[in-house]
Protein backbone atom coordinates (compact mmCIF):
# COMPACT_ATOMS: atom_id res chain seq x y z
CA UNK A 1 0.00 0.00 0.00
CA UNK A 2 1.16 3.17 -0.46
CA UNK A 3 1.86 5.79 1.74
CA UNK A 4 1.25 9.49 0.73
CA UNK A 5 1.22 12.11 3.97
CA UNK A 6 1.05 16.10 4.50
CA UNK A 7 2.38 16.99 7.33
CA UNK A 8 3.72 19.78 9.09
CA UNK A 9 6.65 18.52 11.02
CA UNK A 10 9.90 16.89 9.51
CA UNK A 11 10.11 13.01 8.12
CA UNK A 12 12.74 10.26 9.01
CA UNK A 13 13.89 9.14 5.47
CA UNK A 14 15.54 5.48 7.17
CA UNK A 15 12.37 4.85 9.03
CA UNK A 16 9.68 5.40 5.92
CA UNK A 17 12.36 3.06 3.89
CA UNK A 18 12.76 0.64 6.25
CA UNK A 19 8.54 0.28 6.81
CA UNK A 20 8.99 -0.27 2.57
CA UNK A 21 11.46 -2.81 2.95
CA UNK A 22 11.23 -4.73 6.17
CA UNK A 23 10.76 -8.44 5.44
CA UNK A 24 11.39 -8.82 2.05
CA UNK A 25 14.04 -10.23 -0.09
CA UNK A 26 12.44 -9.42 -3.55
CA UNK A 27 13.72 -5.65 -3.48
CA UNK A 28 16.28 -4.77 -5.63
CA UNK A 29 16.45 -1.17 -6.16
CA UNK A 30 15.63 1.63 -3.75
CA UNK A 31 15.37 5.10 -4.68
CA UNK A 32 14.72 8.56 -2.61
CA UNK A 33 14.68 11.83 -3.61
CA UNK A 34 14.45 14.55 -1.47
CA UNK A 35 13.44 17.94 -1.51
CA UNK A 36 14.88 21.08 0.48
CA UNK A 37 14.49 24.84 1.23
CA UNK A 38 17.68 26.48 -0.91
CA UNK A 39 18.54 29.65 0.31
CA UNK A 40 18.07 32.47 -2.34
CA UNK A 41 21.80 33.53 -4.01
CA UNK A 42 21.29 36.71 -1.99
CA UNK A 43 21.53 34.74 1.27
CA UNK A 44 18.57 36.75 1.86
CA UNK A 45 15.91 34.11 2.63
CA UNK A 46 14.47 34.33 6.06
CA UNK A 47 11.29 31.38 5.68
CA UNK A 48 9.71 29.38 3.27
CA UNK A 49 5.76 28.82 3.70
CA UNK A 50 3.86 26.07 1.88
CA UNK A 51 0.12 26.68 1.75
CA UNK A 52 -1.70 23.76 0.50
CA UNK A 53 -5.45 23.12 -0.68
CA UNK A 54 -6.20 20.37 2.19
CA UNK A 55 -9.02 18.76 1.66
CA UNK A 56 -7.54 18.01 -2.30
CA UNK A 57 -3.90 17.66 -1.70
CA UNK A 58 -3.81 13.86 -0.45
CA UNK A 59 -6.21 12.76 -3.49
CA UNK A 60 -3.88 14.17 -6.24
CA UNK A 61 -0.52 12.82 -4.81
CA UNK A 62 -2.24 9.41 -4.35
CA UNK A 63 -3.66 9.39 -8.04
CA UNK A 64 0.01 10.35 -9.05
CA UNK A 65 1.12 7.60 -7.14
CA UNK A 66 -1.90 4.88 -8.55
CA UNK A 67 -0.40 6.02 -12.54
CA UNK A 68 3.24 5.01 -11.31
CA UNK A 69 2.31 2.07 -10.11
CA UNK A 70 0.15 1.77 -13.30
CA UNK A 71 3.08 2.36 -15.35
CA UNK A 72 6.09 0.87 -14.14
CA UNK A 73 6.97 -2.43 -11.58
CA UNK A 74 7.21 -1.17 -8.29
CA UNK A 75 6.61 -2.97 -4.88
CA UNK A 76 5.72 0.56 -3.09
CA UNK A 77 5.81 4.22 -3.30
CA UNK A 78 5.49 6.41 -0.20
CA UNK A 79 5.65 10.45 -0.91
CA UNK A 80 5.76 12.73 2.28
CA UNK A 81 5.23 16.42 2.01
CA UNK A 82 5.40 19.44 4.75
CA UNK A 83 3.39 22.30 4.78
CA UNK A 84 3.53 25.49 7.03
CA UNK A 85 6.91 27.53 7.96
CA UNK A 86 10.05 25.73 6.86
CA UNK A 87 13.59 27.52 6.79
CA UNK A 88 16.67 27.21 4.60
CA UNK A 89 17.76 23.75 4.25
CA UNK A 90 14.71 21.70 5.52
CA UNK A 91 13.30 19.17 3.93
CA UNK A 92 9.77 19.66 2.02
CA UNK A 93 9.21 16.27 0.55
CA UNK A 94 10.75 13.03 -0.33
CA UNK A 95 9.27 10.29 -2.80
CA UNK A 96 10.55 6.73 -2.16
CA UNK A 97 10.25 4.35 -4.92
CA UNK A 98 10.70 0.78 -4.48
CA UNK A 99 11.15 -2.04 -7.22
CA UNK A 100 13.08 -5.44 -8.60
CA UNK A 101 15.12 -3.11 -10.97
CA UNK A 102 16.73 -0.13 -11.20
CA UNK A 103 14.98 1.67 -13.97
CA UNK A 104 11.71 1.32 -12.44
CA UNK A 105 12.67 2.39 -9.33
CA UNK A 106 14.13 6.38 -11.32
CA UNK A 107 11.85 6.52 -13.35
CA UNK A 108 8.84 6.71 -11.19
CA UNK A 109 10.48 8.53 -9.01
CA UNK A 110 11.26 11.21 -11.47
CA UNK A 111 7.83 10.94 -12.76
CA UNK A 112 6.23 11.22 -9.82
CA UNK A 113 8.02 14.44 -8.92
CA UNK A 114 7.55 15.95 -12.50
CA UNK A 115 3.75 15.34 -11.61
CA UNK A 116 3.94 16.49 -8.11
CA UNK A 117 5.47 20.08 -8.96
CA UNK A 118 2.91 20.58 -11.77
CA UNK A 119 -0.31 18.95 -10.86
CA UNK A 120 -0.41 18.97 -6.71
CA UNK A 121 -1.88 21.53 -4.74
CA UNK A 122 0.96 23.41 -3.07
CA UNK A 123 2.05 26.90 -3.12
CA UNK A 124 5.41 28.52 -1.76
CA UNK A 125 5.94 31.91 -0.02
CA UNK A 126 9.14 33.48 0.69
CA UNK A 127 10.07 35.87 3.25
CA UNK A 128 13.07 37.88 3.05
CA UNK A 129 13.84 41.26 4.88
CA UNK A 130 11.90 43.04 1.75
CA UNK A 131 8.97 40.87 2.53
CA UNK A 132 6.99 38.21 1.12
CA UNK A 133 6.26 36.91 -1.79
CA UNK A 134 4.87 33.57 -4.22
CA UNK A 135 7.00 31.62 -5.77
CA UNK A 136 6.70 31.83 -9.68
CA UNK A 137 5.71 28.34 -11.40
CA UNK A 138 8.68 27.55 -13.90
CA UNK A 139 8.37 26.52 -17.31
CA UNK A 140 10.42 23.94 -17.21
CA UNK A 141 8.51 22.31 -15.01
CA UNK A 142 5.99 21.91 -17.71
CA UNK A 143 8.18 20.98 -19.88
CA UNK A 144 9.23 18.16 -17.83
CA UNK A 145 5.86 16.35 -18.46
CA UNK A 146 5.81 15.99 -22.08
CA UNK A 147 8.63 13.38 -22.04
CA UNK A 148 5.85 10.91 -19.85
CA UNK A 149 3.31 11.29 -22.69
CA UNK B 1 -24.91 27.17 -4.34
CA UNK B 2 -21.43 26.94 -6.03
CA UNK B 3 -18.42 26.80 -3.32
CA UNK B 4 -15.80 28.73 -4.77
CA UNK B 5 -12.88 28.73 -2.92
CA UNK B 6 -9.02 30.85 -3.69
CA UNK B 7 -5.64 30.01 -2.83
CA UNK B 8 -2.10 31.61 -2.44
CA UNK B 9 -1.50 34.79 -4.36
CA UNK B 10 -5.72 34.92 -5.88
CA UNK B 11 -6.32 34.60 -2.27
CA UNK B 12 -4.67 37.67 -0.92
CA UNK B 13 -5.31 39.30 -4.05
CA UNK B 14 -8.70 38.91 -3.33
CA UNK B 15 -8.77 39.46 0.16
CA UNK B 16 -11.00 36.10 0.65
CA UNK B 17 -10.97 32.47 0.39
CA UNK B 18 -13.95 31.58 0.13
CA UNK B 19 -17.53 32.64 -1.24
CA UNK B 20 -20.27 31.10 -2.62
CA UNK B 21 -22.18 31.96 -5.62
CA UNK B 22 -26.11 30.92 -6.86
CA UNK B 23 -26.08 28.38 -9.15
CA UNK B 24 -27.54 29.53 -12.41
CA UNK B 25 -28.07 28.06 -15.74
CA UNK B 26 -25.82 30.46 -17.22
CA UNK B 27 -22.99 28.58 -15.00
CA UNK B 28 -22.61 25.53 -16.45
CA UNK B 29 -18.67 25.14 -16.63
CA UNK B 30 -15.63 26.47 -15.23
CA UNK B 31 -14.67 28.98 -17.77
CA UNK B 32 -18.46 30.22 -17.34
CA UNK B 33 -18.09 30.60 -14.12
CA UNK B 34 -14.88 32.27 -14.09
CA UNK B 35 -16.46 34.81 -16.64
CA UNK B 36 -19.51 35.53 -14.37
CA UNK B 37 -16.75 36.15 -11.08
CA UNK B 38 -14.98 38.58 -13.26
CA UNK B 39 -18.20 40.49 -14.72
CA UNK B 40 -18.51 41.76 -11.22
CA UNK B 41 -15.68 44.36 -11.74
CA UNK B 42 -12.41 44.75 -9.56
CA UNK B 43 -10.61 42.96 -7.83
CA UNK B 44 -12.41 39.99 -10.04
CA UNK B 45 -11.51 41.44 -13.57
CA UNK B 46 -7.44 41.76 -12.86
CA UNK B 47 -7.35 39.07 -10.51
CA UNK B 48 -9.31 36.36 -13.02
CA UNK B 49 -9.45 37.90 -16.05
CA UNK B 50 -8.23 35.57 -19.20
CA UNK B 51 -4.54 37.53 -18.77
CA UNK B 52 -3.64 35.60 -15.48
CA UNK B 53 -2.56 32.28 -16.12
CA UNK B 54 -4.91 29.69 -13.25
CA UNK B 55 -5.47 26.53 -12.50
CA UNK B 56 -9.20 25.19 -11.45
CA UNK B 57 -10.47 22.39 -9.62
CA UNK B 58 -13.88 20.92 -9.36
CA UNK B 59 -14.48 18.82 -6.44
CA UNK B 60 -11.10 18.32 -5.51
CA UNK B 61 -9.99 16.99 -9.07
CA UNK B 62 -7.94 19.57 -11.47
CA UNK B 63 -10.38 21.37 -14.01
CA UNK B 64 -10.52 22.63 -17.25
CA UNK B 65 -12.69 25.49 -18.87
CA UNK B 66 -15.35 23.04 -20.08
CA UNK B 67 -15.35 20.44 -16.99
CA UNK B 68 -19.15 20.97 -15.80
CA UNK B 69 -20.11 22.21 -12.51
CA UNK B 70 -23.47 21.77 -10.98
CA UNK B 71 -25.07 22.68 -7.62
CA UNK B 72 -23.18 21.50 -4.63
CA UNK B 73 -19.62 21.36 -6.22
CA UNK B 74 -16.67 22.98 -4.68
CA UNK B 75 -14.65 24.69 -7.25
CA UNK B 76 -11.31 25.79 -6.66
CA UNK B 77 -9.42 28.98 -8.61
CA UNK B 78 -5.34 28.87 -7.58
CA UNK B 79 -2.32 30.25 -9.31
CA UNK B 80 0.16 27.56 -10.76
CA UNK B 81 0.97 25.16 -7.98
CA UNK B 82 5.05 25.56 -6.98
CA UNK B 83 5.41 22.70 -4.50
CA UNK B 84 8.41 19.94 -4.28
CA UNK C 1 34.90 16.67 -2.91
CA UNK C 2 33.20 13.11 -4.26
CA UNK C 3 33.28 10.26 -1.96
CA UNK C 4 34.30 6.63 -3.32
CA UNK C 5 34.30 3.62 -1.15
CA UNK C 6 34.35 -0.33 -1.42
CA UNK C 7 34.13 -2.00 1.70
CA UNK C 8 33.02 -5.20 3.15
CA UNK C 9 31.02 -3.67 6.29
CA UNK C 10 27.23 -2.35 5.78
CA UNK C 11 26.93 1.44 5.82
CA UNK C 12 24.79 3.79 6.87
CA UNK C 13 22.57 6.40 4.54
CA UNK C 14 21.55 8.80 6.42
CA UNK C 15 25.06 9.57 7.94
CA UNK C 16 26.42 9.78 4.35
CA UNK C 17 24.18 12.07 3.04
CA UNK C 18 23.99 13.93 6.33
CA UNK C 19 28.07 14.92 5.25
CA UNK C 20 27.30 15.49 1.72
CA UNK C 21 24.38 18.25 2.93
CA UNK C 22 25.74 19.32 6.23
CA UNK C 23 25.61 23.99 6.87
CA UNK C 24 24.71 23.68 3.58
CA UNK C 25 22.01 25.84 2.25
CA UNK C 26 21.82 25.68 -1.65
CA UNK C 27 20.88 22.10 -1.99
CA UNK C 28 17.38 21.80 -3.78
CA UNK C 29 17.87 17.99 -4.24
CA UNK C 30 18.98 14.44 -2.99
CA UNK C 31 19.07 11.64 -5.04
CA UNK C 32 19.90 8.15 -3.28
CA UNK C 33 20.05 4.94 -4.94
CA UNK C 34 20.39 1.47 -3.15
CA UNK C 35 20.56 -1.50 -4.82
CA UNK C 36 20.15 -4.48 -2.55
CA UNK C 37 20.22 -8.58 -2.66
CA UNK C 38 17.50 -10.04 -4.23
CA UNK C 39 16.22 -13.62 -2.94
CA UNK C 40 16.12 -15.77 -6.43
CA UNK C 41 12.47 -16.32 -7.71
CA UNK C 42 12.45 -19.88 -6.03
CA UNK C 43 14.10 -18.40 -2.73
CA UNK C 44 16.74 -20.74 -3.06
CA UNK C 45 19.53 -18.02 -2.50
CA UNK C 46 21.88 -18.69 0.82
CA UNK C 47 24.08 -15.85 -0.15
CA UNK C 48 26.29 -13.67 -2.40
CA UNK C 49 29.59 -13.07 -2.74
CA UNK C 50 30.74 -9.76 -4.44
CA UNK C 51 34.56 -10.07 -5.99
CA UNK C 52 36.65 -6.87 -7.34
CA UNK C 53 39.57 -6.00 -8.98
CA UNK C 54 40.85 -4.02 -5.73
CA UNK C 55 43.54 -2.09 -7.19
CA UNK C 56 41.11 -0.74 -10.56
CA UNK C 57 37.76 -0.28 -8.51
CA UNK C 58 38.04 2.84 -6.84
CA UNK C 59 39.85 3.93 -9.62
CA UNK C 60 36.94 3.09 -12.63
CA UNK C 61 34.29 4.62 -10.06
CA UNK C 62 36.15 7.66 -9.27
CA UNK C 63 36.10 8.11 -12.97
CA UNK C 64 32.50 7.55 -13.33
CA UNK C 65 31.67 9.92 -10.62
CA UNK C 66 34.00 13.06 -12.17
CA UNK C 67 32.56 12.22 -15.99
CA UNK C 68 28.62 13.02 -14.11
CA UNK C 69 29.94 16.18 -12.43
CA UNK C 70 31.12 17.07 -15.66
CA UNK C 71 28.19 16.38 -17.20
CA UNK C 72 25.66 17.76 -14.71
CA UNK C 73 25.37 20.17 -12.22
CA UNK C 74 26.02 18.27 -9.17
CA UNK C 75 27.25 19.58 -5.80
CA UNK C 76 28.41 16.66 -4.22
CA UNK C 77 28.21 12.65 -4.94
CA UNK C 78 29.21 9.52 -2.87
CA UNK C 79 29.50 6.28 -4.13
CA UNK C 80 29.67 3.39 -1.53
CA UNK C 81 29.90 -0.31 -2.61
CA UNK C 82 30.18 -3.35 -0.65
CA UNK C 83 32.28 -6.54 -1.44
CA UNK C 84 32.48 -9.61 0.29
CA UNK C 85 29.46 -12.18 1.41
CA UNK C 86 25.83 -10.72 1.37
CA UNK C 87 22.72 -12.23 2.52
CA UNK C 88 19.53 -11.80 0.72
CA UNK C 89 18.02 -8.24 1.45
CA UNK C 90 21.56 -6.70 2.60
CA UNK C 91 23.03 -3.26 0.69
CA UNK C 92 24.92 -3.97 -1.92
CA UNK C 93 25.89 -0.21 -3.17
CA UNK C 94 24.73 3.16 -2.88
CA UNK C 95 24.71 6.52 -4.74
CA UNK C 96 24.01 9.81 -3.73
CA UNK C 97 23.78 12.95 -6.29
CA UNK C 98 22.86 16.14 -4.42
CA UNK C 99 22.29 19.43 -6.79
CA UNK C 100 20.00 22.98 -6.91
CA UNK C 101 17.44 21.14 -9.20
CA UNK C 102 16.24 17.54 -9.53
CA UNK C 103 16.57 17.37 -12.95
CA UNK C 104 20.59 16.91 -12.94
CA UNK C 105 20.20 14.70 -9.32
CA UNK C 106 17.89 12.42 -10.88
CA UNK C 107 19.81 12.22 -13.85
CA UNK C 108 23.25 11.87 -13.07
CA UNK C 109 22.62 9.11 -10.32
CA UNK C 110 20.97 7.07 -13.03
CA UNK C 111 24.36 7.69 -15.14
CA UNK C 112 26.61 6.58 -11.87
CA UNK C 113 24.71 3.27 -12.00
CA UNK C 114 24.11 2.73 -15.68
CA UNK C 115 28.21 2.83 -15.60
CA UNK C 116 28.96 1.08 -12.65
CA UNK C 117 26.99 -1.73 -13.85
CA UNK C 118 28.67 -2.14 -16.96
CA UNK C 119 32.14 -0.30 -16.08
CA UNK C 120 33.34 -1.04 -12.66
CA UNK C 121 35.35 -4.20 -11.74
CA UNK C 122 32.66 -6.03 -9.12
CA UNK C 123 31.33 -9.47 -9.63
CA UNK C 124 28.54 -11.63 -8.18
CA UNK C 125 27.95 -15.38 -7.04
CA UNK C 126 25.08 -16.79 -6.09
CA UNK C 127 25.35 -19.60 -3.73
CA UNK C 128 22.28 -22.00 -3.16
CA UNK C 129 22.08 -25.82 -1.78
CA UNK C 130 22.92 -27.07 -5.72
CA UNK C 131 26.71 -24.58 -5.15
CA UNK C 132 27.64 -21.02 -6.36
CA UNK C 133 27.14 -20.36 -9.64
CA UNK C 134 28.68 -16.25 -11.38
CA UNK C 135 25.72 -14.01 -12.40
CA UNK C 136 25.57 -13.01 -15.79
CA UNK C 137 25.70 -9.72 -17.29
CA UNK C 138 22.43 -8.50 -18.34
CA UNK C 139 22.19 -6.78 -22.08
CA UNK C 140 19.94 -5.05 -20.50
CA UNK C 141 22.55 -3.08 -18.92
CA UNK C 142 24.48 -2.62 -21.92
CA UNK C 143 21.77 -1.22 -23.52
CA UNK C 144 20.99 1.34 -20.85
CA UNK C 145 24.36 3.17 -21.20
CA UNK C 146 24.00 3.66 -25.24
CA UNK C 147 21.12 6.78 -24.05
CA UNK C 148 23.60 8.25 -22.64
CA UNK C 149 25.48 8.81 -25.97
CA UNK D 1 57.26 -8.88 -18.09
CA UNK D 2 53.64 -8.11 -18.13
CA UNK D 3 51.93 -8.68 -15.20
CA UNK D 4 48.57 -10.94 -16.33
CA UNK D 5 45.22 -11.27 -13.99
CA UNK D 6 42.09 -13.37 -14.09
CA UNK D 7 39.07 -12.65 -11.83
CA UNK D 8 35.81 -14.40 -11.41
CA UNK D 9 34.41 -17.03 -13.33
CA UNK D 10 37.63 -16.59 -15.84
CA UNK D 11 39.86 -17.00 -12.67
CA UNK D 12 37.99 -20.39 -11.28
CA UNK D 13 38.44 -21.72 -14.94
CA UNK D 14 41.82 -21.09 -15.03
CA UNK D 15 42.88 -22.22 -11.48
CA UNK D 16 45.09 -19.29 -11.29
CA UNK D 17 44.84 -15.37 -10.32
CA UNK D 18 48.09 -14.18 -12.04
CA UNK D 19 50.81 -14.97 -14.13
CA UNK D 20 53.79 -13.36 -15.66
CA UNK D 21 54.46 -13.53 -19.10
CA UNK D 22 57.61 -12.73 -21.29
CA UNK D 23 57.14 -9.14 -23.23
CA UNK D 24 58.42 -9.95 -26.56
CA UNK D 25 58.07 -8.02 -29.77
CA UNK D 26 55.18 -9.98 -30.53
CA UNK D 27 52.65 -9.14 -28.01
CA UNK D 28 52.17 -4.98 -28.78
CA UNK D 29 48.46 -4.86 -27.81
CA UNK D 30 45.80 -6.51 -25.64
CA UNK D 31 44.25 -8.51 -28.96
CA UNK D 32 48.22 -10.07 -29.70
CA UNK D 33 48.74 -10.83 -25.38
CA UNK D 34 44.84 -12.70 -25.80
CA UNK D 35 46.22 -15.00 -28.68
CA UNK D 36 49.38 -15.88 -27.05
CA UNK D 37 48.17 -17.02 -24.20
CA UNK D 38 45.27 -19.28 -26.29
CA UNK D 39 47.74 -20.37 -28.31
CA UNK D 40 49.08 -22.39 -25.58
CA UNK D 41 46.28 -24.53 -25.93
CA UNK D 42 43.71 -26.27 -22.76
CA UNK D 43 42.65 -24.53 -20.18
CA UNK D 44 43.77 -21.27 -22.02
CA UNK D 45 41.88 -21.73 -25.46
CA UNK D 46 38.38 -22.53 -23.96
CA UNK D 47 38.66 -19.47 -21.52
CA UNK D 48 39.79 -16.68 -23.39
CA UNK D 49 39.01 -17.80 -26.96
CA UNK D 50 36.97 -15.35 -29.75
CA UNK D 51 34.22 -16.89 -28.40
CA UNK D 52 34.32 -16.06 -24.95
CA UNK D 53 33.25 -12.50 -24.16
CA UNK D 54 35.42 -10.94 -21.85
CA UNK D 55 36.73 -7.66 -20.90
CA UNK D 56 39.78 -5.93 -20.16
CA UNK D 57 42.04 -3.29 -19.00
CA UNK D 58 45.66 -2.17 -19.06
CA UNK D 59 47.10 -0.70 -16.29
CA UNK D 60 43.79 -0.39 -14.24
CA UNK D 61 41.98 1.43 -16.96
CA UNK D 62 39.41 -0.92 -18.97
CA UNK D 63 41.36 -1.60 -22.37
CA UNK D 64 40.43 -2.65 -25.86
CA UNK D 65 41.68 -5.75 -28.07
CA UNK D 66 43.87 -2.60 -30.02
CA UNK D 67 44.92 -0.80 -26.81
CA UNK D 68 49.04 -0.86 -26.69
CA UNK D 69 50.60 -2.51 -24.02
CA UNK D 70 54.76 -2.42 -23.00
CA UNK D 71 57.05 -4.16 -20.08
CA UNK D 72 55.81 -3.51 -16.61
CA UNK D 73 52.14 -3.20 -17.20
CA UNK D 74 49.77 -4.70 -15.27
CA UNK D 75 47.12 -6.40 -17.90
CA UNK D 76 43.62 -8.07 -16.46
CA UNK D 77 41.02 -10.33 -18.34
CA UNK D 78 37.62 -10.97 -16.77
CA UNK D 79 34.38 -11.73 -17.73
CA UNK D 80 31.25 -8.92 -18.07
CA UNK D 81 30.96 -6.88 -14.65
CA UNK D 82 27.78 -7.96 -12.68
CA UNK D 83 28.68 -5.16 -9.37
CA UNK D 84 25.30 -2.56 -8.40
Amino acid sequence: MPVVRVQTKDFDTDAIVSDLTQGRTDIGAIVTFTGLVRDLPEKTLQSMTLEHYPAMTEKALQEIVETAMQRWELFDVAVIHRVGELQPADRIVLVVTTSAHRKDAFQANEYIMDYLKTRAPFWKKETTDAGGHWVEARDSDDEALSRWD
Amino acid sequence: MINVLYFASLKEALGTSAEEIEADNNITDVGALREWICARGEPWQSSLGQQQRLMASVNQQLARPDTQISDGDEVAFFPPVTGG
